[in-house]
């Protein structure tokens, strides 16, 4: 049974997805060569917690990549969520339980006004996106400009983001059940359904009968508050948030869910390449970092090598 | 101008997408100052064929010669250069450019390497001329025009390029029975012109009035060749299905049954575009809508769908006023409203998605637990469809865009169906597909209507009309100019109506634009 | 407006205008009548130091001695451009400001400004991000030595050598060059083995976290760290990576020193030294002295505020209670400038 | 409708933005204390050709329905060559700054090749390729440095007879030798062709790779254009990393707000344009508006935010909801 199981699984599975957990092996072996400590299960446990981070933010930016739309407000989302659940800690013991809900609830605000945005005023996603960041950041300027809020994260805060159960880091744990859920539901719910039917044909879904403007409100909703999420694991890793803690996330979210095999276009894309893709950017940039190369090439390796990555599996089909 | 050898042939063409076989050693040879024409059911490969010729696609196997000498098309350019010209199936317009840049799209006047834009306005002019499409304003976009325009279009693009093989793959099927007969002038005149032209229709009328010689396809390969006019429609039908044909329409109920109105409309009008419209649509009733293409016939079909902002009059359903204002209001329950939309690739399918997805896609409210799908459900509705509509794919989980046009719209009203609708509206369904799918659709309507379902049928084509409605509203300029019951159906009604002949006036046509 | 002359030392206040060399120029510049018109151009506003040194800004010119003599006092922000900030300073220019202060982008972008400015009679002063420039008054931070006082503290600690890891700031910045020649040249001068893993942290906590957890993951354990920023997340990688306290060369944010003051004990043996924020209050008494016609430096040296172990004082070097994210060592005494952290930052939300 | 409807339906998005441009800009110099004056407008014009030109690139990739997030990149690439090379004698200035063009348009038909011929979607194929380009850069200049011939930077920054800045004027040149002559070839209907609906545009033999691949390397071209005038700005260059990327966020701004369209296939570089200068001109309210400076990004956001969601007042007047969706 289970030896059948495994190459149907193969055999099913999206050759980008697969094309990308073996260039992950590729770089492994490579660290691997350079030296034995990337493949000493600290590092690689140390690895796939900060990917965590990544991952969840990921996660959002892949739903509304799905729906061929882009999430710029990234950055000062991920900061945003990361400052309002420190801010809100300051206020007794309420505020320490209602730190995490209420910095992910104003990343679902930002994402909130985006899906209005693009979904009600029909403004293309890249430029909505790109003004709402600008926005929090001028709001979060004021905020911490006017006195100094409380920015250090909360106990709950530091165990989500650097605690571990059995080994393995808590981050990992949080990816894994937000992985499975996102699989869930883009499987096998009508949003995931309607999800993948607006990112190929707006207008067949909408004719469709289905109200395509709250499906892509939510979508943005939802990134918003996966950024958010990511933030306060940030803080939590970080054990404080910090402005403009969330500029080093966007283009790497971005480049994650495309490596991951999803359309930039829309309505194609697993959540399994996803995670590959959050895995391999992560890697790339520890093992860039760790081998000492000096800024200049590690932009160019790293330029580089996601090309070729791409080349290898991310072609769109020639039009003969 | 005849007699001379063949000016094109393709011996042993064959074609594969992955596993489906579109062609399997196909051969066609055409002759100049002719009208060859291609039949067969759909998915026999007729387009596929045609896109070898333009070097759209690439055959896997198989020559071409051109007068004589073999060629190989590596690109529509390359083709193009060989003097092919394609009016293709699907469009080829570009939606943001001018008419005047799409008509002389590939061989623009240049002065000083820069395109003439003047010299490019009177081409394209001539071109609208030539093709019978002088109403079309040549700096209007092609996006802003109606479907029946943009073929024109197509048209005058194809003759720009001075071709001496044309091909046209359905190039009429969007058009009204005025077009079409501008359109066959001009056919006929390129043919005494000697050039050779190519010409896919399902509508066997017309194949009757223009070809030459036919050849039939099926199942990838030319099946049978022979002069027009040496076969009974009976047996060229027979040819391209393979079996026996009978009478094409079902049986009309004779009487209605006294039943209350399940949908009715008063006084609906909608922004200079429909004007004071009232009717009703009984239950086990099939109300067709004529009249010229673009008189307001596809505003209100999106009008009762819930498209439209900005209406007033008054739509009922069961006699309650029903206020509709989005597709999602209109499929509701208590509504039970499908509409099988004018365009299945961009308004019916998600093409890249699988059959499966597409099919379930309108029904998933009814498929779903507090959100999530019921996956058995949801395959046995899908198998029900299938086998319903006999929706012929290789597999549910391929793509829905590699079926052929016929099995894509089945789709489209399969994936309505599947919601069992009580008020079902077609736009236009039965266009490019071929007769044995027609037949089918006309059947389903009857019995669906048998069922008890109101059914609201809009369509270009007369014929259709008369063998399947009970009632016709023919729509002039946003209004109902005349309803025609039962007998009063007939071809010469519906088109006088439908040219809003009155004795006296004579109607100035207006340039089109929307 | 005639030009600054040229004059010879001392300074007007020279504890305070104290000169960047022996061979620093003077300038006096003709004396005008107040109050005056001066500018604050500022570039990027999004991140703790700046909106610190903004905040600084404005309480310094809301001080009744200061604000006497200043008509008017406006702060303009323009992002990461360097084109935009050149473009603010021009027409601070053309609307007659008198002085203008900047924190340049870019040290050598401002040379067409710089012209300008002096052929209108403007006085310009840059601090933090100086300018390349013998024409415009600096108000300069001794990065590079900077870089040498974490390197002599290393080398101070570990005297056999050993293995540093040395978090660098934003790559392509003079601030970082100088810093990290500083280091080097220290470790390299000092004879021992120091064999230095560089990493970038981009002056960002969070981003320094990661990079040092990676290099402590592959590379390490070191013997000693200095960072330049975004010393919090280095201290904190340190600690989930349970990392062995080491000695550490580092900036001022109130997180590492409170990090410093708790691990003393454990080895965590820092110094402490930066720029703080507070140096645009000094650039601002500069632009007022010069305008006042008050002999002042070309080139004014800040003092550093050092902390070294074991002097870490709550309260006075650090503050226990408030956020690891600001600056300290806000206070200039020798301009007779002290402004506390919390004068700045700490107007907590209770006292709003 | 008669011919100059659709003459001005044509060029509405680029009318619009003239408007928000002029209403902007009369704001700005009528609140300026210095007033409507040559210098004022000099300082606006210089900051504003920069970005227009950067804005100009983007439209040349926009317009085929690609997008160039490298384009500051490739302005900070040029911007640290033209700082070694673009100095010296007449001759050896001249010869710098055609080097300079040159590693620009190399640029652009790299991302233009790699989009093309590789088939990877724009997006994310200029994210790598701008990581590239910083990395030169950053390799040309590791810290801000350099020089260039100050009397060509300042004869192009300056104001020619004492009135119109000359940058202005090299903006008209651009449009006009670059941007006029290849919308109006065969090639530049390509690309627009290609943006509006690719498979059509193939099927009726256009050139399209070839008209991409010019769309691409002349968008690389009138990046580099930028860096020269970057560095004519500065006299000198750096690789800053953060100004890059500002850049090309900007750019999407200057060309939404100057009516192209990031579908592709529809806008014109003039239109850019004056979306460029009036999205600098948001920057520059600020300095007119005593606000707190702890306001201003906010400020600057919301303008923002309303300028581009101007364009949904339109949608209000849309009476078929599958207007909505193209
Ligand atoms: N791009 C494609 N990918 C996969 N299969 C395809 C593709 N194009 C066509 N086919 C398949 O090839 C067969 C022939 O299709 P073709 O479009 O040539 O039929 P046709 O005779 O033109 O039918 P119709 O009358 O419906 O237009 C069909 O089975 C179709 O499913
Ligand atoms: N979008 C496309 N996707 C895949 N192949 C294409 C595409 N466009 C063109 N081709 C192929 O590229 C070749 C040249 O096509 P085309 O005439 O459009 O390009 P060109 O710019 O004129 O030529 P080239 O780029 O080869 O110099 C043809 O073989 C054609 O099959
Ligand atoms: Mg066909
Ligand atoms: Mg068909």
């Amino acid at each position: 049974m289970t030896a059948n199981a495994l190459p149907q699984f193969i055999r099913k599975a999206d050759p980008a997805v697969l094309t990308a957990f073996g260039c992950i092996i590729l770089l492994l072996v490579i660290g691997g060569i350079y030296s034995r400590s990337f493949l000493s299960p600290e590092y690689l446990l140390q690895q796939l917690k900060v990917a965590s981070f990544l991952g969840v933010i990921a996660t959002g930016m892949m739903l509304v990549v799905l729906l061929g739309q882009i999430d710029l407000s990234v950055p000062w989302t991920v900061t945003a969520g990361a400052m309002m659940a420190c801010a809100v800690a300051a206020y007794g013991p309420v505020g320490v339980a209602l730190a995490i809900p209420f910095g992910i609830f104003c990343g679902a605000l930002i994402g909130a006004i985006n899906g209005i945005g693009v979904a009600y005023l029909r403004i293309p996603s890249m430029i909505v996106t790109l003004a709402t960041n600008a926005v929090a950041q001028g709001i979060m300027v004021i905020y911490t400009g006017g006195f100094s809020p409380q920015d250090s994260a909360t106990d709950a805060m530091r165990y989500l983001a650097t605690g571990t159960i059995l080994g393995i880091p808590n981050a990992a744990i949080i990816w894994l059940i937000l992985g499975v859920a996102t699989v869930f539901v883009l499987g096998r719910t009508s949003f995931g359904r309607s999800v993948y039917g607006i990112g190929n044909r707006e207008r067949a879904a909408y004719l469709s009968g289905i109200n395509t403007r709250r499906i892509v409100m939510i979508a943005f909703a939802a990134s918003g508050a996966l950024s958010a999420f990511g933030g306060v694991l940030l803080a939590g890793y970080a054990s404080k948030a910090a402005q403009s803690m969330g500029d080093a996330y966007l283009l790497p979210a971005i480049a994650a869910v495309v490596l991951g095999g999803t359309s930039i276009l829309g309505g194609r894309g697993s959540y399994m390449g996803t995670v590959a893709g959050v895995i391999l950017i992560t890697l790339l940039q520890s093992i860039l970092s760790v081998m000492q190369m000096p800024e200049a090439g590690r932009q160019i390796t790293y330029g580089l090598l996601i090309i070729l990555m791409l080349l290898l599996y991310g072609r769109s089909p020639a039009i003969r | 101008m005849e007699g001379a050898g063949p000016l094109f042939q393709m011996e042993g063409i064959s074609k594969s997408y992955g596993g489906v076989r579109a062609l399997q050693d196909a051969s066609l040879s055409i002759r100049a100052g002719t009208i060859h024409a291609i039949l067969g059911e759909n998915g026999a490969g007729k387009s596929t064929l045609i896109k070898v010729m333009a070097g759209v696609v690439s055959p896997d196997q198989g020559q071409m010669m051109l007068g004589g000498n073999p060629v190989q098309f590596a690109s529509p350019a390359a083709a193009m250069e060989a003097g092919i010209a394609c009016v293709v199936q699907e469009l080829s317009l570009i939606p943001e450019l001018s008419v005047a840049d799409n008509v002389v799209i590939s061989n623009p006047p240049q002065r000083f390497g820069l395109i003439d834009r003047t010299a490019q306005r009177r081409i394209a002019e001539q071109s609208l001329l030539r093709a019978g499409a002088g109403d079309v304003h040549p700096m209007a976009l092609v996006k802003d025009l109606p479907l029946s325009r943009r073929q024109m279009v197509e048209i005058a693009k194809a003759l720009t390029r001075k071709p001496r093989i044309l091909i046209l793959d359905e190039a009429t099927s969007a058009l009204t029975a005025s077009d079409v007969s501008k359109v066959f002038e001009v056919l006929k005149r390129l043919r005494s012109e000697g050039l050779a032209l190519l010409y896919i229709s399902h509508r066997m009328n017309e194949i009757a009035e223009l070809a030459d010689e036919c050849t039939v396809f099926r199942n990838g390969r030319n099946v049978a060749s022979f002069p027009a006019g040496t076969k009974s429609d009976g047996e060229v039908v027979q040819l391209m299905i393979g079996r026996e044909y009978q009478n094409v329409y079902p049986e009309k109920p004779t009487a209605q049954a006294d039943a209350k109105p399940l949908l009715e409309v008063q006084n609906l009008s909608w922004a200079n575009r429909l004007h004071d419209i009232s009717f009703g649509v009984k239950p086990g009733e099939i109300l067709g809508l004529g009249g010229l293409d673009g008189q307001g016939q596809r505003e209100l079909l999106l009008a009762l769908f819930g498209v439209l902002r900005g209406l007033e009059g008054e739509v009922k359903i069961e006699g309650k006023a029903t206020k509709l204002d989005s597709p999602a209001s209109a499929r509701k329950k208590n509504v039970g409203m499908a509409l099988i939309p004018e365009d299945r690739k961009t308004e019916g399918l998600m093409l890249p998605m699988s059959v499966r997805d597409n099919l379930s896609f309108a029904s998933l409210d009814m498929l779903t637990v507090r959100g999530i799908v019921d996956k058995t459900k949801e395959a046995q509705s899908i198998d029900e469809m299938v086998k319903l509509l006999a929706i012929k794919t290789g597999a549910l989980d391929s793509p829905v865009s590699s079926l052929s046009g016929g099995n894509q719209q089945k789709v489209v009203i399969a994936k309505w169906l599947m919601r069992h609708p009580r008020i079902i509206l077609l736009n236009d369904p039965t266009r490019g597909i071929d007769v044995g799918t027609k037949q089918e659709i006309y059947l389903l309507m009857r019995r669906l209507a048998d069922q008890g379902a109101a059914i609201v049928f809009y369509s270009t084509d007369y014929a259709e009309l008369i063998g399947c409605c009970d009632r016709v509203l023919v729509m002039y300029n946003g209004a109902v100019e005349t309803e025609l019951l039962g007998d009063e159906i007939t071809e010469h009604a519906l088109i006088s109506s439908a040219l809003h002949i009155r004795p006296k006036e004579n109607q100035p046509r207006e340039r089109v634009s929307r | 407006y005639a030009e600054p002359e040229v004059v010879s030392g001392p300074a007007a206040e020279p504890d305070c205008f104290a000169p960047w060399s022996a061979d620093t120029k003077f300038f006096k510049f003709p004396k005008k009548d107040g109050p005056y018109r001066i500018a604050l151009a500022n570039g990027y506003i999004a991140n703790t130091w700046r909106i610190q040194m903004v905040q600084t800004a404005k309480a310094y010119a809301a001080q009744p001695d200061v604000a006497a003599k200043l008509k008017e006092f406006k702060v303009v922000s323009t992002g990461e451009d360097v084109p935009a900030q050149i473009s603010a300073i021009n027409n601070f220019i053309d609307s007659g400001y008198d002085a203008i202060v900047v924190n340049a982008q870019n040290p050598t972008a401002f040379a067409p400004v710089i012209k300008r400015a002096k052929e209108a009679g403007v006085v310009l002063v840059a601090f933090d991000n100086t300018l390349d420039t013998q024409d415009a008054i600096n108000v300069n931070v001794d990065q590079k030595g900077l870089g040498v006082l974490w390197g002599d503290w290393l080398v101070k600690h570990l005297p056999n050598g050993g293995k540093v890891l040395e978090v660098r700031g934003v790559a392509g910045t003079s601030v970082d060059t100088d810093r990290h020649n500083g280091i080097h040249e220290t470790l390299q001068a000092s004879g021992k083995d120091f064999k230095v893993t560089e990493v970038m942290g981009k002056w960002d906590d969070g981003v320094a976290q990661k990079v040092a957890a990676d290099a402590i993951a592959t590379n390490g354990p070191f013997d000693g760290i200095t960072a330049q920023g975004g010393d919090t997340g280095v201290v904190q990688a340190m600690i989930d990576a349970k990392h062995p306290f080491v000695p550490f060369g580092g900036e001022t944010e109130n997180g590492f020193r409170k990090f410093c003051a708790k691990f003393s004990g454990e080895g965590l043996k820092c110094t402490s030294a930066g720029t703080g924020p507070a140096q645009v209050a000094v650039a601002i008494k500069t632009a007022i002295a010069a305008l006042e016609g008050n002999v002042v430096p070309q080139s004014v040296k800040l003092p550093l505020a050092i902390v070294s172990d074991p002097d870490f004082k709550d309260g006075q070097d650090y503050f226990s209670g408030e956020s690891d994210n600001f600056f300290v060592g806000n206070s200039f005494p020798t301009c007779g400038i002290n402004f506390t952290a919390q004068e700045i930052m700490g107007q907590s939300k209770e006292n709003q | 409708m008669k011919d100059w409807q659709y003459r001005l339906a044509e060029h509405r998005g680029t009318l619009i933005a003239l408007a928000i441009f002029i209403v902007m800009f009369a704001i700005y110099t009528a609140n300026h204390p210095a007033g409507f004056t040559a210098n004022v407008v000099q300082t606006a014009a210089n900051k504003g050709a920069l970005l227009a030109f950067v804005a100009i690139a983007q439209t040349l990739v926009v317009i085929t329905a690609g997008i160039d997030l490298s384009v500051g990149m490739i302005l900070l690439l040029t911007n640290c060559l033209a700082s070694w090379v673009v100095v010296g004698s007449p001759m050896e200035t001249a010869f710098g700054a055609v080097l300079v063009l040159l590693a620009g348009a190399a640029c652009g038909a790299l991302n233009g090749a790699i989009v093309i011929y590789g088939r990877l979607q724009p997006i994310v194929a200029t994210i790598a390729t701008g990581a590239v380009f910083y990395g030169v850069a950053l390799l040309l200049r590791p810290f801000p440095g350099g020089s260039v011939n100050e009397d060509l930077a300042d004869a192009l920054t300056g104001k020619i007879f004492g009135v119109v800045p000359a940058s202005l004027i090299v903006l008209l040149a651009v449009i006009l030798l670059v941007w006029i002559p290849f919308s109006h070839s065969v090639y530049g209907r390509a690309a627009y062709a290609a943006g509006s609906s690719e498979p059509a545009a193939y099927i009726s033999g256009m050139p399209i790779r070839r008209g991409k691949f010019l769309a691409y390397t002349l968008a690389g071209l009138v990046a580099a254009i930028g860096g020269l005038f970057l560095t004519f700005f500065s006299y000198t260059g750096e690789a800053a990393y953060a100004s890059g990327n500002a850049y090309t966020l900007f750019s999407i701004a200057a060309v939404v707000l100057g009516g192209v369209s990031l579908f592709g296939g529809k806008g014109s570089a003039v239109g850019a344009v004056f979306g460029a200068l009036a999205f600098r001109t948001i920057g520059d309210l600020l300095f007119v508006f005593d606000l707190d400076p702890l306001w201003q990004p906010l400020f600057q956001g919301l303008i923002l935010l309303a300028a581009v969601s101007l364009g949904a007042f339109a949608l209000f007047r849309v009476k078929n909801r599958l207007e909505w969706f193209l």
